[in-house]
């Protein structure tokens, strides 16, 4: 059913944990099955220091999650941003077709902490 | 690696006295049942026998049983048979909350070509009450269908005293006995039915065989057109290699069921409460005791998914099944926890581990021994979860 | 006793290559299909090598293949699923008058419920005129069914051809090809066809298992409700054993054909002659040559009734069959051979031998050896033979 | 499907011929299936003395054909009569169900040789 990179990162999955006082954090819930991801960001700069995940969710959650993870690690915000949905379920060699969906969790994950990041910036600021 | 199959009730391996009957009518006495001449006559014998095999375990008479595809073209053919034979007496249909798809599928297909349906509820254990299904018949209703035991939660339903109401109203009564055959008694005079459902791959016969019993005097529209083959009940060649296996595994299961649910209870207890005792934040899913089949285990594991569950058993080598969303097309968690009254994000994590045959203690404590590794890793990964 | 089955088109034997790869899948890799752990999955995977074997062996894409329990089921999806697909279109079908049952009871179920049903003539052959299809075609015509080779007199019709004409005028063209595969060349794309019936047991595969080729973009309304297999056209727990057994038959019948072929039509040919020679007031039933299948011998022999040809033949070793309504439920003579023109009479002492690849020169002989005697026998108890 | 009985009297069935100038002959066809058969009589006084038959049919048809020629070799007209096709096919040990008919046959054609009989009896007569 799953790739053996699908595999491998839920077995294996990298980057597991929290961040405290995360620069930011961005959490999603899959509308279509009821699954939950969260996405914690450490950002010096315009660079994406750490990452963390924390899902609730099948193996193309988990999976999903972790490789978007290793994806933005020393990313600019910007390169963060241009990361898509298929683009991280290509990276794990594809998903079945009724999985697809689940890798929206993990760029739409990511994208809400960059959003979050952005809005702590702008109340600081402000 | 250490492999253990505790998905039996999805489907169960051919008992190998079943496989190797049936390779004796695939290679050599591979005769078309219809035909006159010898290989064709002792094609029919077997048939035939195996006919009264499964009669016999089911206490009918070997006429009034129709061999099928499956459980699924058998249910199919009660309900959609039974509908279209009785249309002019009424058009109300009842089933419950918790069958089988093969049931509800077709029951809401009928819903939407003229019939109306009840579909009655059940509580939190997965029961049905008696009194629920004496309310809900009407002067118009032809057709009751419930299901002997539940294939998620196990839980046995009160058959018999519902299928003597269903006499008293004059209603024809189906009962989908897939889960129930070869683990309690399946009788079809004790339970009061008209019709019974049975499927050979869930007591270890082969696949792609199944068997509607229809009691002498209800009348059915068939399904399938052709050469009027079982009493024109079902027409297409009769599958007697498979047919003969489902009659063997019906003679075998009979010889054996009390030996082995007495076995089964007490692997189903020891998993239940060494999972209950190893792991917080769990509950039993369906009844304890009696009202649960004795091969079925089925737990809600909180803050985690079943999907990622089962695929951590699998890597451990367990097989084992789950309500959850995610394993199925549908992305809905299972109608039945549901109906159950469980809420969506615990109906999520739910796992069935479903007892066979082959099983021992050895596989239960290696269960008991991996699943909670598995719950804690799972669970550290969670946003739900907070220690 | 020397026994010599010649029914090959009734059954076959499954092959001993197909029968050991079920086994496997019978007892050790028995997972359900559709359970997402490594039994489940392993068994998907061959359930899907299976569905390229028989795409592949048809030209088709392994998508638009939907297993059934056999040819008579796939026949009835077909028609009943396309009939009610389509009924906004039109309520005109056309068949032939020489189908097999599981197409022509269909058919005529489909006229009793609201549609109209041109049923074609075929000449003294058994073939059909491809302009009386032409003259047929309505603007509401939805669905013609032809089937590639008949089954009782082995003629081969110009499917390709009327398919082409179908597609002109945009009727749905299903075939019936459950005689021809693995003897003659089928090709969907060759054939023109939106819709293609083949059935396992008669390839040296297991009984129980068939397939519906479904072209893309041609709608279906399933016939069987449940759990959505087979892409929700056709529920129930996949018969994965008999499916890969299927797909193991098309590969080695797809390796095998031509070689079988051309020994087949020699055995064919060697037998048909020697009966004309051997025996008196004797008649060919079908086309002679490239019209027929290699496989089929159907001879009427005058003064003497098929059953008791049949029962003699069983009685020193020979499995054959007969258009005789004596060995039939039904009492009337083979439809195939009176729609052919042939008097009652004559149909009734017909006999049909269908070789396979098992069978030898010797066979043959024995036959030609036996045969007459039998005749002999029975025509001094005919009341119709006047020496 | 056929009892050993019906299988016997289908491979060694007995009486099969003609009996030239016989005192009654009787053919009967089945409209169920166009199956024919034909009876002839040897009479002496009230006795059956010989009876041959020839049959286009089943083995169920050729079976009961030769079972009711011997069950009224030797026996009275009147007893002869009596036969029914029930009792050939219980003298065969059953036939099954949807080979009843045949057994009409057998009767039928007994019992239009014994008419065939009386009829020529009259016109010898008158
Ligand atoms: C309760 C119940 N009914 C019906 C079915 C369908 O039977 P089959 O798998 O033989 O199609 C199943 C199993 O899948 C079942 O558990
Ligand atoms: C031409 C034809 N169509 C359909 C069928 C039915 O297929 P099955 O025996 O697999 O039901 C047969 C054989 O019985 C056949 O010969
Ligand atoms: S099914 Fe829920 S995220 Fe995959
Ligand atoms: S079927 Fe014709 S007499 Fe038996």
């Amino acid at each position: 059913m799953y790739t053996e990179k699908v595999m491998d990162h839920f077995t294996n999955p990298r980057n597991v944990g929290e961040i405290p006082d995360a620069d930011g954090v961005g959490e999603v819930g899959n509308p279509k099955c009821g699954d939950i991801m969260r996405i914690y960001l450490d950002i010096e700069g315009d660079t994406i220091k750490d990452v963390k995940f924390k899902t609730f969710g099948c193996g193309a959650a988990v999976a999903t999650s972790s490789m978007v993870t290793e994806m933005v690690k020393g990313k600019t915000i910007t390169e963060a941003l241009d990361i898509s949905n298929a683009a991280v379920a290509e990276a794990l060699g594809g998903l079945p077709p009724n999985k697809l969906h689940c890798s929206n969790l993990a760029a739409d994950a990511l994208h809400a902490a960059i959003k979050d990041y952005y809005d702590k910036q702008e109340k600081a600021k402000g | 690696m250490r492999r253990v199959y505790l998905d039996h009730s999805a489907t169960t391996p051919v008992d190998p006295e079943v496989a190797s009957l049936m390779m004796t009518y695939y290679t050599e006495k591979y005769g078309n049942p219809s035909s006159i001449h010898s290989f064709g006559q002792e094609a029919r014998e077997a048939l035939e026998k195996a006919r009264e095999q499964v009669a016999g375990f089911i206490g009918a008479q070997p006429a009034e049983i129709t061999f099928t595809s499956g459980g699924t073209e058998a249910d199919n053919l009660a309900i959609l048979g039974a509908a279209e034979a009785y249309k002019d007496k009424g058009k109300h249909l009842i089933t419950t909350a918790v069958e089988h798809h093969a049931i509800l599928e077709t029951f809401e297909f009928l819903a939407k070509n003229g019939y109306e349906l009840t579909v009655l509820p059940v509580d939190e254990e997965g029961l049905l009450s008696v009194d629920g299904v004496q309310r809900a018949i009407r002067p118009d209703t032809i057709l009751l269908s419930v299901m002997h035991a539940n294939n998620e939660v196990g839980a046995i339903q009160p058959v018999a005293e519902i299928g003597r109401l269903a006499r008293e109203k004059g209603v024809i009564f189906h009962v989908d006995a897939v889960q129930s055959l070869g683990k309690i008694p399946v009788n079809v005079n004790d339970l009061n039915v008209d019709m019974l459902t049975v499927s050979s791959h869930k007591i270890y016969g082969p696949k792609g065989v199944g068997a509607l019993y229809v009691r002498k005097g209800i009348r059915l529209v068939p399904r399938v057109y052709g050469g009027g083959q079982e009493k024109k009940r079902r027409s297409g060649t009769e599958n007697t290699p498979g047919i003969i296996g489902f009659g063997k595994a019906c003679e075998l299961a009979q010889a054996r069921m009390a030996d082995e649910a007495a076995k089964l209870t007490g692997l189903r207890d020891r998993l239940m409460d060494g999972i209950l005792e190893r792991i917080d934040f769990v509950k039993v899913n369906g009844p304890r005791g009696a009202k649960r089949l004795p091969n079925n285990v089925n737990v809600s594991v909180q803050y985690v998914e079943g999907e990622s569950l089962l695929l951590s058993l699998d890597m451990v080598g367990i097989a084992a099944s789950s309500g959850s969303a995610c394993t199925s097309g549908s992305l809905d968690p299972s109608h039945v926890l549901l109906a159950m009254g469980m809420p969506h994000e615990i109906a999520h994590g739910s796992l069935r581990f479903s007892l066979g045959r082959q099983n021992t203690e050895e596989d239960v404590d290696y269960v008991l021994e991996q699943l909670p590794k598995i719950v804690e890793r799972l669970r550290r990964m969670s946003p739900l979860f907070d220690q």
